[in-house]
């Protein structure tokens, strides 16, 4: 039974991390991937035109340079002469192309297709009635040559570089991967890779990341191996940081009491927002006013997170996208928008009437978000007379039916970026959206977004009108009662370095991490 | 040889009448078989025990939680994580119900708080006293509905197919075969996630799976008692299946059912606490016993008072049961009567 | 001494929820080489206790000898280690059990169990203690023995296994052999078969034997000396004929006189009115004199003592006291059977 | 014999295939679809139950994985993409197995020890001990104790990996946490057993024969009490089956137990098809292993092929 | 005595199979013919195993027979039935048990277990008249009514024995059949159910078929007595002629067998001791069931089965010794 695992010390020079992941790797095709995990251990392994930075911008990977027209509508990419596959083989602007139209074809549709949106006929391509539904050839790539790849996009998104560091952008061989069938990405010895690193081993307890001596900048790699190790309970993680058998562990919020002030433990805030979501259909907008400021963030944040997290009274996270022309951060311009205030919500309440009602809060069956339901019932149940919350719980995926429907009373809810634009955040509450399901329709709202999709020639303006929309979100409209903007706590142990938690994309980076004083 | 011989007068030796009556009397003072048993149950230490640690702790569920000021769902965070102190008790040093926190810190001194919280706080600032006895409800009740509902089903099952016997005992067996074949865990997890997670799934789940047992153990006795000799002789004196069923079946199984049950009670406990744990549990802020051993599991390095106590009041159920269950069955035994 | 085994005095207890069970109370005996002594008596008079605690086979607890001596060949058994014991157990004295169905170990094969005994005591080897083990079987006449060596005792009748606790039991050639109750489970045609075999068997090897039953046929039939037991006490013994033709003890007169003879004609029997003392709180004087019909005001209040009437013969009765009126017992008055 | 093994195995396959089916159709209640994630659109769900078959009617997609299962067809997973739930469980019955049976192993053996010494000192601190610890084994939920396990001998004593799969090593823990119920249970059945045979008239015979007190324990008593107490190791190695799933969680084993709740979790029903269908295979089978060894130890049924009073 | 010529009971050819196994056939009672006269005992003896607790329980219908009938005052037993007319026949018709320990419900008061009879047929104007009747049925068997209300665990089997027989006595039967009623009991106690029951017979004109294993009582108590041997009846007499002049081998083999509580006579009886074990009733052997184990069988005895026919008046038996219509 114990096949297939290396020991976790087999090099001399110690250039080794060993960390953990609370899932099994579903799948390491780029184009069918759609967990985080997944997304992390390709980000190790392949690279794709360009990579997220140590300090998350994009820098070259597989492209050495972007050329782009005027209008920005045709960006044509300049392959690094240097960049191989794992079987010495070089990587292709065809590569590329082949992924991407993978990517699209209805029968291997990639559940991230819709980021590949702004290229030239990308979304028609992915939708069922649209005469071009299925066209991939209509796609607007096209190979110049080995080394040059044209890409013609539908609207100039100033985001698609760093989109192209996301892993469902990534190459792949078309003959080697023909070659495969079905067997490719579900082994490990049935991949070819071009990132820093390769997979050497793969199974369902973990899997090993060995340095790839075929990587155009294997120069700078200094890690010879990583070793994951699945483990799904959170005690037991740090159980395993503590007898070192990892060099990273994530805290769960009981742990970080203890932890807080140990000498490894970090905490760090991520753009990824928790907030209250309604359905506008059941609940009306004075009540949903009352709850947004009925709820105490502060204190629960400080005393039952404790981990970084910050209490939110705003919807876009703060630190995660600066206006292109002034450098400000999103959050400068309003800041806190609707904050906790017990008269104010009591009086949306009375204004109401002060109904007697009772509501469904619908969670996930996370032990954190049972935690967290349980005080905002409190909470609510205290500041608002006649209310009465019942806690839902229900597993993901039947949660996730509910969503669907729209058959729910209030939602607690998470999101985070899928690229580093307002964006990402913004058009989640467009009429009829894919991740809308409240119920909410706002014609001013959805005219904002889609100008900020389709005008890209006045990138300040487009900004501003989205930090509006933010304001008619939240204080006009209060279709989400924010809650808090996430953090983490961790313990990583003092001798690993440089080792890159990105807020958007994949997690992690490992080609710039490296291991010192670590004493044996 | 014998001394007092000297006292044997002569007269002595005259017939001595004695009341016939007197050599039909019984000696020993009339018992029925339940006094009997009882009798049997308390010299057995142990069971003994079991029972009293379960009256106390079916008293105490009743009533703790009104012994306390504070209601089982009222949170405060700022006195959350309290560790447990009680009045006198809170002199006596390393039992840990001090106050004082596993860092040798006095939590309520240092929060400033006057309340005494006989079991601590939890990390909502909810008082654990009542919160523990609440969920000892919550538990209680999910055991004694599986076992009540277990009782029903399996005894009618087994009863039935036991009493009319031949083609319907015939298929009755068969089909419970085929329920034996099915892994309970995993019809009670796709059952709860059918009928969504709460009191009611669990326990029903729980109940579709459980009774399986009863019914062997039920038809196993009756079809023993069907043969004896009692049972027949009823029969020859013209009684109806009603009257054998209930008169002279039942009665004589319930010591079995009885013992069965009470091995059913933990057996509930426990799957409701292994359901917390995979996250089936039920809806907060209700508590039971295992989803509080399981929110305290994860603290317990920090916080050992939030599992502990919830442990020990889940193990002294389960070990009362168990021993009440193994004195009722020394009790019970039909071979140890006589 | 010519005795080879001397049980004097003997008194057993067994501590029971109820109290203290005095089932033996002083009681004395011998048995000479080669002889038959049948022990009889009501069920629970203590026949089975007394013989047991000769091997020192009381289940301890509860039961415990109190006090008295069991000699064999001088050796007081009561005070030997359980290791000296067990040297003596099987090899010089054996015991032959009332049930064959249950004295045989379901699960282990007839031949092993014979041979158990002669590797332990006779330190044979394996094939010759196996050779043995088919001697004897075809000694207790069991046809084709070299197949039943291997067979398990499921697969014997009841007489059958029978014989095999007797080829068991006379394996390593006793000195003395404990037969208690061996013919009670079995069928008259059988019974008939085993007797003639333990009387073979004792001419063979002029083994000395206890016989305990309470079918007064099988006493005529075997024995050459009885001892009658009641409530614990030995309360007459003598030789077969004495017993029998001269009895001297009111109960031994009841005990002869309810059993119907083949000849004797349809009419009343005579009963023993009533039922035997309890053994907790045993009668302060003769146990008997409840259900005696002759009791008089001393029987009630003291113990009568052992009253020789002829070399072999005694009784406990206060009727055999001077100071008592004669007694024309039933017996005589019907004319004997002779 | 042979005939009866022969009826006992057609009964096997009747009980698999309604087990089968009454999985199927329960799976199909479960709430939510397997391809509802929160980022695809209406024309990727499509596309998907396209994929997988779930488009065609419910009945049709029931006599599809039927037939296919009587070809040894488990089907693909979907959560973990096209993957074939043969690998997918083939993968982890070994690890699960082999934790399974050495705990169930140890587990009988210390809970065997355990029962015939309290049994054989009746009343005794050694019986009394020996059932405190069993009453215990029965009373802790196993999370805990393979918590409190897991911290202190790995954590604090360094004694022992906290977690893994990865040499013999990494398996004495869970082993010891799974097989804590096992011993409980086989020492308190063993015990009552081993009473039971004690007071056996033929335990009198072999004392009456001048068998010292191990002769009479090791060759007459404890086989004898095995007997019965082999009927409750079938209900048990299911119950470790099953229960490893917390134990596999808590302790990173890559077993079967975990990924089954996570296929109920993501409605990845090829999977809890398979799993389910593997489980109620391996039940019926330790059942009927059970029954066979119950016949080779008991000589009555051996022979006779039961029926004897 | 009462005409002992009234034909009470006619057990014809009376079949009684179990079914044991998949495939296997248990001969438990084959073909028995036997009449049981108004107000006499017949005493049934047989080995163990011999199908006589089975005869008694097929005559009352506890089984339901395999063939044949059972005219119980000329009404088939076994025929189609009204519940009424059933019930009556439950009224007329009793059983004694033999395991006093078995045969009484230990969660029943006595008083319950000897009303039961009354309830079932309604045979008491409420409960006083309830309870008088089983304070005279207590003091009929010898026990008190302060009995009354205590379990049946505190009494010893003799007392229970005659708990069971008020039981019987309480729906005021004709017919009872006993089986085995003093066979778990001592020597002692067992007089005193057989003078009850014969004091019973007398008072109240019962007819019993008496069931044992122990030849001198049946002897004692009976009028006429069968043996059983696998299932069948093999010889049937007045008591006394049975003892007298035994006609089938193993009859007389049964009597020699009998210890006798005599020590003379016992030192010198001549024994007939047969070899070897009642064979299977699942595969009976053929012919004469009796060949096996006969010290006088011949080669007719393998093959044939032996006619039931009187052989001389009243004395009817099954063997080819005496089958007139050999020669
Ligand atoms: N293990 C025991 N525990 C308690 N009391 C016992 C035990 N064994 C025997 N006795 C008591 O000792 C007394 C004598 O029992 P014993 O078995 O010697 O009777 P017996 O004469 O052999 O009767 P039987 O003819 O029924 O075998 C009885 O009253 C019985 O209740
Ligand atoms: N319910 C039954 N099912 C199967 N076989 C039975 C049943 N009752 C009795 N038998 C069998 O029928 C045969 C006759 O049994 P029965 O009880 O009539 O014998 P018996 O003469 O009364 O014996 P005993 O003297 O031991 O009471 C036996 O071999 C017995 O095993
Ligand atoms: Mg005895
Ligand atoms: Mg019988």
């Amino acid at each position: 039974g114990f096949k297939g695992n290396e020991r976790t010390r087999t090099s001399s020079t110690g250039q080794i991390l060993n960390l953990l992941e609370a899932a099994e790797l579903p799948t390491m095709d780029t184009t069918q991937a759609d967990d985080s995990a997944s997304f992390s251990a390709m980000n190790q392994v392949f690279e794709g035109l360009f990579r997220l930075g140590p300090d998350n911008t994009p820098v070259p990977g597989v492209a050495k340079e972007v050329i782009k027209s005027k209008q920005g509508h045709v960006l044509t990419f300049i392959l690094n002469e240097d960049a191989n596959w794992s079987d010495g083989s070089k990587v292709t602007a065809h590569d590329f192309i082949y992924a991407w139209k993978k990517a699209l074809t209805p029968e291997t549709l990639s559940p991230y297709a819709y980021l590949m949106k702004p290229i030239k006929n990308a979304e028609a391509i992915m939708s069922k009635g649209d005469p071009l539904f299925g066209r991939i050839e209509e796609l607007g790539v096209k190979a110049l040559d080995n080394k040059t790849l044209e890409v013609t996009l539908e609207i100039p998104v100033p985001y698609f570089i760093s989109l192209t560091s996301f892993p469902t952008f990534f190459p792949q061989k078309q003959e080697y991967v023909k070659e495969k069938g079905s067997d490719y990405a579900l082994y490990a010895d049935k991949m070819l890779y071009n990132g820093p690193f390769l997979m050497s081993n793969w199974s369902t307890s973990g899997w090993t990341f060995k340095k790839n001596p075929e990587y155009w900048d294997r120069d700078i790699v200094k890690l010879d191996q990583i070793n994951y190790r699945v483990i799904k309970d959170s005690s037991a993680e740090t159980n395993l940081f503590e007898t070192g058998q990892a060099d990273r562990a994530g805290l769960s919020a009981e742990l970080v009491e203890l932890y807080k002030d140990h000498p490894d433990f970090l905490t760090y805030s991520e753009p990824t927002m928790w907030y209250l979501k309604f359905n506008v259909d059941r609940i009306p907008i004075k009540q949903r006013k009352a709850i947004q400021r009925a709820i105490n963030k502060e204190a629960f944040v400080t005393n039952l997170l404790n981990n970084g997290s910050l209490p939110a009274d705003y919807f876009f996270p703060s630190g995660f996208v600066k206006n292109p022309t002034t450098g400000e951060d999103f959050r400068k311009k309003y800041g806190n928008i609707v904050s906790y205030n017990v008269e104010e919500a009591q009086h949306y309440w009375q204004e109401a009437g002060s109904p007697t009602v009772t509501w469904d809060l619908l969670i996930n069956d996370r032990d954190e978000m049972k935690m967290i339901a349980e005080y905002i019932k409190n909470q609510l149940e205290t500041t608002l007379p006649g209310l009465t919350i019942n806690i839902n719980v229900q597993p993901f995926k039947q949660r996730l039916a509910l969503d669907d429907a729209i058959d729910y009373d209030i939602q607690f809810w998470g999101w985070g970026p899928d690229y580093q634009d307002p964006l990402t955040f913004m058009d989640l509450w467009v009429t009829n959206g894919g991740n809308n399901k409240t119920n909410y329709a706002s014609p001013v709202y959805d005219n904002i977004i889609r100008e900020a999709v389709n005008n890209l020639d006045d990138l300040n303006a487009r900004f501003e009108s989205l930090q509006d929309a933010e304001v008619i979100l939240l204080k006009e409209d209060a279709v989400i009662a924010p809650l808090y903007q996430r953090g983490r706590a961790v313990l990583q142990k003092h001798y690993v370095k440089d080792l890159i938690v990105h807020p958007f994309g994949p997690d992690y980076s490992f080609k710039w991490a490296y291991i010192e004083n670590k004493d044996f | 040889m014998r001394e007092d011989n000297y006292i044997i007068h002569k007269e002595m030796f005259q017939p001595a009448k004695i009341e016939s009556s007197y050599k039909e009397t019984i000696i020993r003072e009339s018992l029925t078989f339940w006094q009997d048993a009882w009798i049997r149950l308390r010299i057995n230490k142990g069971a003994f025990a079991g029972l009293i640690i379960i009256c106390s702790i079916i008293l105490l569920a009743i009533v703790g939680p009104f012994l306390s000021p504070f209601s089982y769902d009222e949170q405060d965070l700022s006195r959350a994580n309290l560790p447990p102190k009680i009045p006198v008790i809170e002199k006596v040093p390393f039992i840990g119900f001090s106050g004082y926190d596993i860092r040798g810190i006095d939590q309520y001194e240092k929060k400033g708080i006057k309340d005494y919280h006989w079991f601590g706080t939890d990390h909502l600032g909810r008082d654990l006293w009542t919160r523990i006895w609440q969920g000892t409800r919550i538990s209680l009740y999910i055991a004694f509905l599986a076992a009540a509902i277990d009782f029903i089903v399996g005894v009618a099952y087994g009863g039935i197919s036991a009493f009319y016997g031949g083609r319907i005992d015939n298929i009755m067996q068969r089909i419970i075969e085929i329920l034996v074949g099915i892994p309970h865990l995993i019809v009670v997890i796709l059952l709860i996630l059918v009928l969504n997670p709460g009191i009611l799934s669990i326990t029903l789940a729980m109940i579709i799976t459980g009774w399986v047992g009863m019914a062997r153990i039920v038809r196993g006795q009756i079809l023993k008692l069907k043969g004896q000799e009692f049972v027949l002789a009823s029969k020859t004196l013209g009684a109806s299946d009603n009257r054998l069923i209930w008169k002279h079946l039942i009665p004589n199984t319930l010591g079995a059912i009885i013992i069965t049950t009470m091995f059913t009670v933990p057996t509930a406990i426990f799957t409701e606490a292994f359901l917390s744990f995979i996250g089936l549990g039920l809806r907060p802020p209700i508590a039971s016993l295992g989803t509080l051993v399981n929110d305290g599991f994860k603290t317990m390095r920090i916080y050992p008072h939030m599992m502990s106590i919830s442990s020990v009041v889940i193990s002294l159920i389960m070990i009362s049961f168990n021993l009440l269950g193994d004195g009722l069955r020394d009790a019970l035994d039909p071979r140890m009567r006589r | 001494m010519d005795f080879i085994l001397e049980v004097k005095d003997l008194h057993i207890s067994f501590d029971t929820y109820a109290g203290e069970v005095k089932a033996v109370r002083g009681v004395d005996f011998h048995l000479r080489k080669g002889e038959t002594l049948a022990i009889v008596g009501e069920s629970g008079s203590g026949k089975s206790v007394t013989s047991k605690s000769i091997m020192r086979l009381i289940p301890d607890p509860p039961g415990r000898i109190v006090k008295g001596e069991v000699l064999f060949e001088g050796k007081d058994l009561v005070k030997l280690r359980e290791k000296e014991m067990q040297t003596i157990r099987g090899s010089e004295i054996s015991m032959i059990f009332q049930d064959p169905m249950t004295s045989l170990n379901p699960t282990m094969t007839v031949g092993k169990q014979i041979v158990e005994g002669l590797v332990k005591h006779q330190r044979l080897g394996k094939i010759e203690a196996k050779q043995r083990a088919l001697e004897l079987l075809k000694l207790v006449g069991i046809p084709n023995p070299e197949i039943r060596v291997n067979q398990y005792p499921h697969q014997f009748s009841g007489g059958m296994r029978q014989r095999v606790v007797i080829a068991v039991a006379l394996a390593c050639n006793p000195k003395v052999l404990i037969a208690d109750e061996p013919t009670t489970a079995l069928d008259v045609t059988i019974q008939a078969q085993i007797l003639d075999l333990m009387k073979d068997l004792q001419k063979q090897m002029d083994t000395a034997i206890i016989i305990i039953t309470h079918d007064l046929g099988v006493v005529a039939n075997i024995a050459q000396r009885v001892a009658v037991m009641y409530a614990g006490n030995i309360i007459e013994t003598g030789t077969v004929d004495e017993i029998f033709y001269q009895p001297k003890h009111p109960y031994t007169w009841g005990l002869l006189a309810s059993m119907p003879k083949l000849h004797t004609k349809k009419g009343e029997l005579v009963a023993i009115a009533g039922t035997p003392p309890d053994l907790v709180s045993p009668p302060l004087g003769c146990s008997f004199a409840p259900r005696c019909p002759y009791v008089m005001e001393v029987c009630v209040s003291y113990m009568p003592d052992y009253k020789k009437s002829s070399r072999t013969q005694y009784a406990a009765c206060w009727l055999q006291d001077e100071r008592a009126p004669k007694i024309e017992p039933p017996w005589e008055a019907a004319g004997g059977s002779k | 014999m042979v005939r009866y093994l022969l009826g006992r195995f057609f009964y096997m396959l009747i009980t698999f295939l309604i087990i089968a089916t009454l999985t199927f159709f329960l799976m199909q209640t479960l709430p939510g679809t397997p391809f509802n994630d929160e980022k695809l659109t209406e024309t990727q769900i499509e596309l998907m139950n396209q994929r997988y078959g779930l488009d065609k009617p419910v009945v049709v997609q029931y006599v599809i994985y039927i037939k296919n299962l009587f070809q040894g067809d488990l089907g693909v997973s979907f959560q973990f993409d096209g993957r074939p739930v043969a690998k997918i469980i083939g993968e982890r019955i070994p690890v699960s197995a082999f934790l399974g049976s050495q705990a169930l192993l140890f587990g009988t053996l210390i809970g065997l020890v355990l029962g015939i010494l309290s049994a054989l000192r009746h009343n005794t601190m050694i019986d009394y001990g020996a059932m405190v610890i069993a009453v215990i084994g029965l009373s802790i939920p196993s999370f805990v104790f393979a918590g409190l396990l897991q911290y202190w001998v790995s954590v604090r004593w360094k004694l022992l990996p906290a977690a893994f799969w990865e040499s013999y090593e990494y398996t004495i823990l869970p082993t010891i946490s799974l097989s804590v119920f096992v011993i409980a249970q086989v020492a308190r059945f063993m015990r009552t057993e081993m009473l039971e045979v004690l007071g056996q008239d033929y335990i009198i015979t072999a004392k009456a024969k001048g068998m010292s007190q191990v002769v009479i324990v090791l060759k007459h008593t404890i086989r004898n009490a095995l007997i019965p107490v082999i009927t409750i190791l079938g209900p048990l190695a299911v119950n470790i089956m099953t229960g490893s799933l917390v134990i596999e969680k808590i302790f990173g084993v890559p077993g079967l137990g975990e990924q089954f709740v996570l296929s109920i979790m993501t409605n990845d029903y090829p999977v809890i098809m398979g799993t389910t269908l593997f489980y109620a295979a391996l039940f019926i089978g330790i059942v009927f292993i059970v029954d066979v060894l119950y016949c080779l130890i008991d000589p009555r049924i051996r022979i006779a092929g039961g029926n004897r009073e | 005595m009462t005409n002992k010529n009234e034909k009470l009971v006619e057990v014809k050819n009376l079949k009684k199979y179990f079914k044991v196994g998949k495939h296997q056939v248990l001969h438990a009672v084959d073909n028995l013919t036997f009449d049981i006269y108004k107000g006499e005992t017949l005493g049934l003896v047989g080995e163990s195993g011999c199908g006589k607790s089975t005869t008694g329980r097929t005559i009352i219908r506890l089984y339901e027979a395999t063939a044949g009938e059972v005219l119980f005052e000329g009404i088939n037993v076994h025929g189609k039935q009204t519940k009424e007319d059933l019930k009556k026949l439950n009224r007329k018709m009793q059983m004694i048990f033999q395991d006093p320990y078995a045969s009484l419900n230990p969660r029943m008061t006595v008083m319950d277990i000897i009303a039961e009879g009354i309830d079932i047929h309604r045979l008491a104007n409420g409960p006083k008249e309830r309870k008088d009747k089983v304070y005279e049925l207590l003091e009929t068997v010898g026990l008190n009514r302060e009995h009354a209300n205590r379990y049946p665990h505190e009494f010893s089997g003799g007392q229970r024995q005659r708990i069971g027989i008020a039981r019987a006595l309480a729906v005021e039967p004709e017919f009872i059949i006993a089986d085995e009623p003093i066979s778990a009991l001592d020597v002692s106690i067992q007089a005193q159910v057989v003078n009850l029951m014969q004091n019973l017979q007398e008072e109240r004109h019962l007819t019993y078929l008496f069931i044992a294993h122990d030849l001198s009582m049946v002897k004692f108590i009976s009028d006429r007595i069968g043996v059983m041997y696998l299932g069948s009846l093999i010889e049937l007499a007045k008591s006394d002629e049975l003892y007298d002049d035994p006609l089938h081998p193993y009859t007389q083999a049964l009597l020699s067998a009998i210890p006798i509580p005599d020590p003379i006579i016992e030192r010198s009886r001549q024994r007939i001791v047969l070899q070897g074990d009642l064979p299977s009733p699942i595969n009976p052997p053929t012919g004469c069931r009796f060949h096996t184990r006969c010290p006088r069988a011949m080669d007719v005895c393998i093959t044939h089965e032996p006619k039931w026919f009187e052989v001389k008046d009243k004395h009817w038996a099954a063997c080819h010794l005496h089958d007139l219509n050999k020669f």
